[in-house]
């Protein structure tokens, strides 16, 4: 466990001093989204109407930006085969880095998206479950991201190519997401919803961590 | 140094190893115990950078099996990394990191208890100690490759498997090396390295790795 | 050594199944068109272009047998690391992929004159394109890297975690639709099946089956083919003892 | 012949009903084709490899073979 929370340590401490990585992300995300209202105009209806969905298609897309370098940079200069040889799981090491991948994505993305829903006039009935959304739902894509990350190592194309990979995975969390907040926007429960985003992490949790701990060991045999 | 006392013996029988459908070396054996060392001798391709990864546990033999103490190691890959230290060609050094904290993440993430106390003497047994402040961006390539050696004291492990170690190291560094190669035999460690004989290790054994390349061709698909 | 398990015992087994699948084949499609198109009697509601579900749901139920298939075979190369089930996984997508590539253009040319529209988000199609992609990632990745054999270990992983996917992907595709669209809309599928509209399509699907099956067994034989050329020729290039005597690379 | 030709027009929806059974017949077709002449091609370079390097065809152990 001590390993775990070193490791997320270090890349936290990287993202930081590289810094340049979480700002990229929350840029993107939030220049992506502003496009939105000059491409479908500034009717108050419509964006409020489009808002779940925009939010969502953007944050997924800028989650993916930082991904192909989750193991790309540990690959080329040798630690990844030192984190290999940790007397650890790999798959404890691979949750390490999820969580820190996250925390630099996820996180912001996270604190960024109720600002833009505000943007969007997203109806006010929604932000808490925008919110909870985010919270459930991007830590999915961080998992089923970083499997996709260790599949592509050492991969002609490994980043056009990660996007065909994961994006179609990623579609369940979309779907899920946009409903949770469609619903709370009607006036609907979105509970049940909010637990099945919930058990779609659950279940990558431990299944994305150990398919990428497998794909880590391929790309340095 | 390892505090590594019991006498230990680690054994490889019968190792086939296939990088990329081609058969690299074939029925390997070899065996060492505690205050042994061992040279990888072979042309290029004769796969001594593959046996130290088989040997590491990064790479599944094809056929074989390894053992310590009799125990075969196939299922314990973990209880297998905690013995040992590799030395691959890449140093592993985050550039944005200080020398310290590259080492300190290494020696802790290899065993968690090991102190700060051992990465300092590492540092210093290294002749980095002065530099421990200073970014590995901003590292020679020696200093990265001496770096990239304090694993091995940071923290303890039994068996060390050097990949061409003296590669970029000066002459007194390569003296540093020996000294320290020795006293970890002293101490009851192994070592097992491949390196173009500059580095030398009084009673190592040699093991010349042409000797197991394949003499027929491999036909799996026959 | 079961690793190089015995491909040329699977090389004279394939040859001897094979013209047998495909007469079996041939005969199955020929007698599922004859039905299909001259007996069965239209569709009191959807009129002739009901015949078009003659291959419409043969072929996706060839696209998701394909991808189970080529999920399981991944899962025997993964664990038992036997290299004919990888080349069968290997020989499979490209397969699936075209019946889901059918699957998808006589849906829509179905949907043209029952929605009057190309495309409909309907719950089916929508999965079986998701599904389409999930087929395009993994030839992308199975081809995506110097070493075949590396390529195949990586798609192998991803077959696994899309094949766990998949149910989640329909589950949700499914609720989304519902919640999308009136109930009312006209489904691609199977309307109110006749006997005289059953017997040609379960022809015709036991007839894509068996297609299926004849590709495959053609396809894993080219695979052992490659692998064994790829063999030679390796053993040309780095030559054995005597016989190259600089033996450069691999480090 | 005008029931022929009835029959053909599929109920006026001809051109979706006929055009699905072709790309259907044209998709499998040409699957089965190509995959007919990678296997031819392979079997003829395979032959060719092995008239180039004689006397492989009879020696099928190695050192790996032997091991299992």
């Amino acid at each position: 466990m001590s390993r775990l929370s070193e490791i997320i340590r270090r890349d936290l401490r990287l993202a930081l001093r590289q810094g340049s990585d979480s700002v990229m992300v929350v840029t993107f995300f939030v220049l992506t989204v502003v496009l939105f209202p000059f491409g479908l105009g500034p009717e108050t209806n419509l964006l409020e109407r489009t808002s779940a969905g925009v939010l969502w298609v953007t944050a997924l897309l800028a989650s993916m930006l930082s991904l192909d370098r989750l193991f790309l940079a540990d690959y080329e200069d040798g630690s990844l085969e030192l984190l290999a040889l940790t007397p650890t799981a790999l798959e404890l090491l691979v949750i390490g880095k999820v969580v820190a991948h996250w925390l630099t994505t996820g996180l912001p993305l996270m604190v960024a998206a109720p600002v833009l829903a505000v943007l969007l006039h997203m109806h006010a009935d929604g932000f808490g479950t925008l919110l909870l959304t985010m919270l459930l739902g991007t830590p999915t894509l961080s998992l089923i991201g970083a499997m996709g990350a260790a599949l592509v190592l050492g991969a002609r194309r490994g980043g056009v190519l990660l996007s065909l990979l994961v994006l179609p995975l990623y579609v369940p969390v979309l779907i899920l997401g946009v409903g949770a907040i469609d619903a709370a926007v009607q006036g609907l429960p979105a509970d049940g919803l909010l637990l099945m985003l919930g058990g779609f992490l659950l279940g990558a949790l431990p299944l994305a961590p150990w398919a990428a701990a497998a794909a880590l060991r391929q790309a340095l045999e | 140094m390892t505090s590594e006392q019991a006498f230990s013996t680690f054994t490889a029988e019968g190792l086939v190893c296939v990088r990329g459908e081609r058969v690299v070396f074939t029925r390997l054996d070899l065996s060492l115990a505690s205050g042994e060392a061992m040279f990888l001798l072979g042309p290029n391709g004769s796969g001594k950078s593959s046996l130290l990864r088989v040997l590491a546990g990064l790479l599944k033999p094809a056929a074989g099996r390894l053992t310590w103490n009799h125990q075969a190691l196939a299922e314990d890959r973990e209880g297998h990394a905690a013995r040992i230290h590799y030395v691959g060609h890449h140093d592993a050094i985050k550039p944005v990191l200080s020398v310290m904290e590259n080492l300190r993440f290494w020696g802790r993430l290899h065993d968690p208890l090991a102190g700060d106390a051992a990465v300092k003497a590492a540092l210093e047994r290294f002749g980095l100690w002065h530099l421990r402040q200073v970014p590995g961006k901003l590292l020679s390539a020696g200093q990265k490759r001496r770096l990239n050696l304090a694993r091995l004291l940071a923290a303890p492990a039994s068996l060390w498997l050097l990949d061409e170690p003296s590669v970029a190291l000066d002459k007194a560094s390569v003296k540093t090396l020996e000294a320290v190669i020795a006293e970890h035999r002293a101490n009851g460690g192994m070592v097992i390295l491949s390196t173009h004989a500059d580095v030398s290790l009084p009673g190592a054994t040699e093991l010349h790795l042409d000797r197991f390349t394949p003499t027929t061709p491999p036909e799996f698909w026959a | 050594m079961h690793r190089f398990a015995n491909p040329a015992r699977f090389l004279r087994l394939a040859s001897v199944i094979q013209p047998w699948t495909a007469a079996v084949t041939l005969l199955l499609i020929g007698a599922g068109l004859y039905f299909g198109l001259l007996v069965s009697p239209a569709d009191y509601q959807q009129g002739e272009t009901v015949r078009i579900m003659y291959v419409h749901v043969p072929a996706a139920w060839v696209a998701m047998a394909a991808y189970s298939c080529m999920a399981g075979a991944s899962a025997v190369g993964l664990i038992w690391k036997h290299p004919l089930a990888d080349l069968i996984a290997k020989s499979a997508s490209p397969i699936g992929a075209s019946f889901t590539f059918l699957c998808l253009v006589t849906g829509s040319l179905w949907g043209k004159p029952m929605w009057g529209t190309w495309w409909a988000w309907d719950a089916r199609l929508t999965s079986m394109l998701i599904l389409f992609f999930l087929y395009l990632g993994h030839m992308a990745l199975l081809n995506a890297f110097d070493d075949p054999g590396r390529g195949m270990k990586a798609a192998a992983i991803l077959a696994l975690a899309g094949f766990v996917n998949v149910p989640v992907i329909k589950f949700s595709v499914d609720w989304w639709n519902t919640l999308h669209q009136p109930a009312s809309v006209t489904r691609l599928g199977m309307p109110k099946i006749d006997p005289s509209m059953l017997l040609p399509l379960l022809l015709m699907g036991v007839g894509f089956t068996m297609f299926f099956v004849t590709v495959l067994l053609l396809r894993v034989r080219l695979e052992v083919l490659a692998a064994k050329i790829r063999a030679i020729r390796l053993t040309q290039i780095h030559g054995m003892p005597g016989a190259d005597p600089s033996g450069e690379a691999l480090g | 012949m005008d029931s022929l030709a009835s029959y053909f027009s599929m109920g006026g929806y001809a051109g979706y009903v006929w055009s699905a059974y072709a790309i259907t017949a044209v998709v499998m077709v040409a699957l089965a084709l190509l995959t007919w002449r990678g296997l031819k091609g392979r079997e003829q370079e395979l032959k060719e490899l092995q008239d180039i390097i004689p006397g492989r065809r009879g020696r099928s152990h190695d050192g790996v073979a032997e091991k299992g």
